[in-house]
């Protein structure tokens, strides 16, 4: 028994199934979007910040925000962005853009693919997004409950 | 450790099946700002947070990520820990007394209706010499019952007496999961699970969260509802194979008692504590936990339940609340157990307050076969 | 602090892709034994363990703590887990300071652990880590996040890809003078320029390797400390934050390094950051890091001064205060035990002994760890522990 | 927003596939099993303790057991044992009812994880009634190995 010959690799594999509750705020915002095609938020009545997503809580002020519920307008600014160019397992081929995305004046910003954008050319789309840049909302026309039932593109004039 | 850091605040939701309108967040949001409002004291208060969370019981593979904000970490000093709750209280006392703090949210959760426990028990053992065999939750603790029951020659019924004790406290608990007293033939007519387990012999899985405040010396003796003060507390670790083990003990318990017991002072626990809230990861482990924790010689606990010793009226009432046979939210469990143990030194466990309270132990469990144990003595 | 608390031993592995020769517990038990080697203890000496490992689904063990527990020399010992992400090591760390300093225990042993080669879709577990009902779906991991931070503070600072690039080089040439560092490869600016673009402003080598590995660190309380060893490494601040924000929200990087850092400066007395510590080990696992640590530790006090700081080399070696002797987190990535290498590392700085790697006449070292990842309300959590020759 | 706000749930799947490295110790366990039907152990030279699944280290001494062999002889007793009834189906498991036990193989300190064979289980309850602690078993070898725990099956010695 002096020489190892071979290292064992044991394989393994998890399996778990999830079933993730979105709450009543959760589920209100996810409601809202697919049955209204509106984008809903929940605002803070001391701080005044205004959650998208929806939150039932203020992490700051540490007070519910059930019942807290605002309107946003479905248009807004990007604030940071990359292109991806490399292949992520289970995710769509690249290139695309993912950005982070402040929505009709929210305090906080949510994630999002950033469509409409001519990636043939990566170092001309360089230059043709910024952060800051104008942004809306398009509602798709078959919406089926989740928080993809809206893309957003450049907002151009 | 005399007088040094005390409870000050307890909040829990109410225990159940599936918690539906509320997310993750909400449930653990509901018990941090509860134990706040408990305690009197606001968020800018506190300026430590110590939470217990496994990632795999919560779904999220980070889970603090996003369950550390409501529990109210939000430019906080926070740390989390991947124990039972039992152990984020030893933390936090731990950081209480190291002068840095002043007082901290202590705050233990889960939400067994999103995911499936036997399966991710199953992962807690080695891929190579255990996972083979199907081992999980159930079935271990089935094992080291089987060992137990053998070794003493206990019967099922002795430890389905466990399951009507706990069931019968937990009607009065109005926020325990379940509230229907049963019968021992109730127990031994239950779905037999793995031998001997069955349905009822064990923890149902329960949604719920449980939040405490934990503060130094000066802030608790101006607590509003008084407080619980932390007098012994030890925890200990035994060895992962369960074929390394004498089955029939838990060496952890007993050298985290025996920790907690010096540092308490505490020689003759079944004389000098008036309660005990322990994990009773299955009826039989209640009776495990008895002889580990000194309450008896080992294999004496059969007795001592025939006897009633450890019933509401008995000498040493064990839990009052129902336990975790009644309300399993699991890594919460030994949290809760701290939380109850804190209640009726307080004097404010309405239902199931049990009178003239002066010293009260929690027990908590890590791992499998209760491999850490955690022992929490608080007092008057 | 209650009682004064000091490093008095360090244990590593050596940082690589896979360790195929070892189990997780004998990994773990790897760097224990190390870590009493040096500190000249045995496991007797010890009054309590805590161990560090970030997320589970890495090691495709749950609770691999309790796996471990027995290498780590755990048997029959107070023993906790923590887990705060890749803030473990950095949480771990503290805990241990906490355990000597409330007067429970006296010797503590820190000890972290990761492996990343276990399962091929790592970075699909990355993706696994935000919201599972409102961020996910949109290709969020780890790269993408750091990517979009990125451009955000390119904006803000004013700094681009060669400034970078420029600290990429810097670490990995620090790294060949580093024993345990993972990636060992000397390169230049147009190398990393020209390495495949991952995320646009990532390319790889802007990026940590992930590795397998394992840290111990050996707390003592004052008077064992001094009877163990004649250099010990005092801790003489910590802090710790944990804060919410999505990428793209204003100069967040200060806010989210400065509140754990500035408790733990006030505790150390440290009021003029930039004369007062000599060496730095910060938490930056992409080349973009480094440079808001700049403005975040008080080095700086504008953003733009922070781009020009990196022409000037300020962190490098021979410049004003170097950053990442080891090579740091861009050579060196076990996700759990990164941020306690950043421990160990500062300790082998404070008591001389970090070889070739050495800062001379290191007086005060800053030791940071991170963790979590920004997302729609999603926890970042930082960790600052400051190390010194006198005990303060 | 008066009415009962239906509860939106998602699911999701975590399929992660592993390769785990077991390190020279376990492999060299798994090899002697595969290729010379061999039950290999380490010993502790401190406190002469017998591991089984074999370690690298002694927990309690805390020394390296490097190169610390013995063979155990394949025949043990039955320490502990349940019999699962529900099915978990966790996928390679066998249809319950099935005996799942701790075993001591030959000299070791330690207990080994295995099913047991040759148990009547038409009764279950029964049947755990029959199984004493401390009766023989054998283990028997697959004529197939794959490097696997399940090389081998134990079952009772009658």
């Amino acid at each position: 028994m002096e020489q190892m010959p071979e290292l064992i690799q044991m394989p393994g594999k998890w399996d778990l199934p999830w079933v993730y509750a979105a709450g009543e705020v959760g589920s209100r915002y996810i409601v809202e979007l697919r049955d209204n095609a509106r984008i809903v938020a929940t605002k803070c009545p001391k701080c005044g910040r205004v959650l998208l997503p929806p939150r039932s809580f203020c992490e700051r002020c540490f007070v519910s925000l059930k019942g807290h519920w605002v309107e946003l307008e479905p248009k807004g600014t990007l604030e940071a962005f990359t292109i991806v160019t490399t292949v992520f397992p289970e995710q769509r081929p690249p290139p695309y853009i993912i950005g982070y995305f402040r929505i009709g004046g929210a305090s906080t910003n949510i994630p999002h693919f950033l469509e409409g954008v001519d990636l043939s050319d990566i170092e001309r789309a360089k230059s043709e997004i910024w952060v800051d840049m104008p942004v809306k909302v398009i509602f798709r026309e078959q919406r089926v409950g989740s928080a993809a039932d809206f893309y957003i593109v450049p907002l151009r004039d | 450790m005399d007088d040094k850091v005390a409870v000050i605040g307890v909040s829990q939701t109410k225990y159940e099946a599936a918690k539906r309108k509320q997310d993750l967040y909400e449930m653990i949001f509901e018990a941090a700002s509860g134990a706040l409002n408990d305690a009197g004291i606001k968020i800018g208060d506190v300026d430590s947070v110590v939470l217990a969370a496994h990632d795999l019981i919560d779904g999220r593979s980070i889970t603090s990520m996003l369950t550390a904000t409501p529990a109210g970490a939000y430019r906080k000093d926070e740390i989390r820990l991947g124990e039972d709750g039992a152990f984020a209280v030893a933390l936090a006392w731990l950081r209480l007394l190291s002068g840095e703090f002043n007082a901290s949210l202590v705050v233990s959760w889960s939400k067994l209706s999103e995911g499936d426990f036997d399966v991710i028990t199953s992962l807690n053992f080695d891929p190579m010499f255990y996972r083979p065999f199907g081992f999980n939750y159930v079935i271990a603790h089935a094992l080291q019952a089987a060992s137990y029951m053998s070794r003493y020659g206990l019967t099922e019924a002795q430890a389905a007496r466990i399951v009507v004790k706990n069931r019968a406290h937990a009607v009065n608990n109005p926020l325990a999961h379940l509230q229907q007293a049963v019968t021992v033939d109730d127990v031994l007519r239950s779905r037999l699970l793995a031998w001997p387990l069955k349905e009822l012999d064990l923890p149902p899985k329960s949604d719920g969260a449980c939040a405490i405040v934990l503060a130094t010396e000066e802030r608790a003796k101006r607590a509003r509802d008084g407080c619980a003060w932390i007098k012994g507390v030890g925890w200990a670790n035994d060895t992962y194979y369960l074929g390394d083990k004498e089955l029939w003990e838990l060496p952890s318990l007993a050298l985290a008692a025996k920790r907690a017991y010096r540092m308490a002072g505490i020689e003759n626990p079944l004389e000098q504590l008036d309660v005990a809230e322990i994990y009773d990861i299955s009826s039989f482990h209640e009776l495990m936990e008895y002889e580990a924790l000194g309450f008896c010689k080992p294999g004496e606990s059969g007795r001592l339940v025939d006897q009633g010793i450890t019933s509401m009226k008995g000498q040493l009432p064990v839990n009052p609340s129902g336990g975790a046979l009644s309300s399993h939210p699991y890594t919460a469990v030994g949290l809760i157990r701290v939380a109850e143990a804190a209640l009726q030194v307080m004097g404010r466990a309405e239902g199931h307050q049990l009178p003239g309270v002066t010293t009260a132990l929690a027990h908590g469990a890590s791992g499998m076969c209760c491999q850490s144990s955690c022992v929490v003595i608080l007092s008057k | 602090m209650a009682r004064r608390v000091a490093i008095v031993g360090t244990g590593q592995t050596q940082y690589t892709k896979r360790r195929r020769d070892v189990s997780a517990p004998e990994l773990v038990h790897e760097a224990v034994k190390r870590a009493l080697a040096d500190a000249e203890l045995t496991l007797n000496d010890i009054d309590a363990v805590v161990f560090g490992t970030a997320p589970e689904s890495f090691e495709g063990v749950n609770c691999p703590d309790k796996w471990a527990a027995d290498g780590a020399g755990g048997l029959g010992k107070a023993f906790m887990r923590i887990n705060t992400g890749g803030a473990t090591g950095g949480s771990a760390a503290l805990a241990g300071v906490h355990h000597v300093a409330s007067g429970v225990f006296d010797v503590v042993l820190v000890v972290a652990m990761q492996r990343v080669g276990q399962t091929p879709v790592a970075q699909r577990i990355l993706g696994l880590i935000w919201d599972p009902i409102f961020a996910s779906g949109f290709a969020l991991n780890l790269l993408t996040t750091t990517a979009m931070g990125a451009t955000a503070s390119m904006a803000s600072f004013g700094f681009n890809e060669w400034h970078m690039a420029k600290i990429s080089v810097k670490d990995h040439l620090n790294a060949l003078n580093n024993p345990y560092a993972h990636i060992r490869i000397n390169i230049g600016i147009e190398d990393v320029l020209k390495s495949p673009v991952l995320c646009w402003p990532l390319k790889l080598l802007d990026c940590c390797p992930s590795s397998d590995g394992a840290c111990a660190v050996i707390f003592a309380l004052e008077e064992r400390a001094r009877r163990i060893t004649r250099t010990p490494a005092w801790v003489i601040g910590t802090g710790a934050s944990t804060i919410v924000f999505t990428p793209g929200e204003g100069s967040v990087e200060e806010e989210l390094v400065g509140i754990a850092v500035r408790k733990a400066y006030k505790m150390a007395g440290i009021d003029h950051p930039r004369r007062q510590i000599s060496v730095v080990e910060p938490y930056a696992p992409f080349s973009n890091a480094e440079i808001a640590y700049y403005l975040a530790l008080g080095f700086c006090y504008e953003p733009a001064e922070a781009t020009k700081m990196v022409e000037d080399g300020f962190g490098e070696m021979t410049g004003e205060i170097p950053f990442s002797p080891s090579g740091g987190v861009l050579c060196s990535n076990p996700i759990g035990a990164t941020a306690l290498v950043r421990v160990a590392e500062a300790a082998l700085q404070i008591m001389g002994r970090a070889d070739k790697r050495q800062v001379p006449d290191a007086k005060v070292a800053l030791a940071t760890g991170a963790g979590g990842s920004p997302g729609p309300g999603s926890a970042t959590f930082v960790t600052a522990m400051i190390l010194a020759k006198e005990p303060g | 927003m008066q009415r009962e706000m239906e509860s939106i749930e998602k699911t999701a799947r975590w399929e992660i596939p592993y390769s785990h490295d077991i390190g020279e110790t376990a492999s060299r366990f798994f090899l002697e099993l595969r290729d010379k039907a061999r039950i290999m152990a380490t010993k502790c030279p401190e406190c002469r303790r017998v591991f089984l699944p074999p370690r690298s280290y002694c927990e309690r001494c805390f020394i390296s057991l490097e190169g610390h062999w013995v063979e155990l002889n394949p025949e043990g007793t039955l320490e502990a044992f349940t019999i699962v009834t529900d099915d978990y189906s966790f996928s390679g498991m066998p249809k319950p009812p099935y005996v799942l036990c701790l075993v001591k193989l030959g000299h070791s300190s330690t207990c080994l994880p295995h099913f047991l064979l040759g148990v009547d289980l038409s009764d279950p309850r029964k049947a755990a009634q029959e199984l004493k602690i401390g009766m023989p078993v054998r283990v028997v070898f697959k004529e197939h190995r794959e490097a696997r725990i399940d090389d081998f099956y134990v079952e009772l010695v009658r």
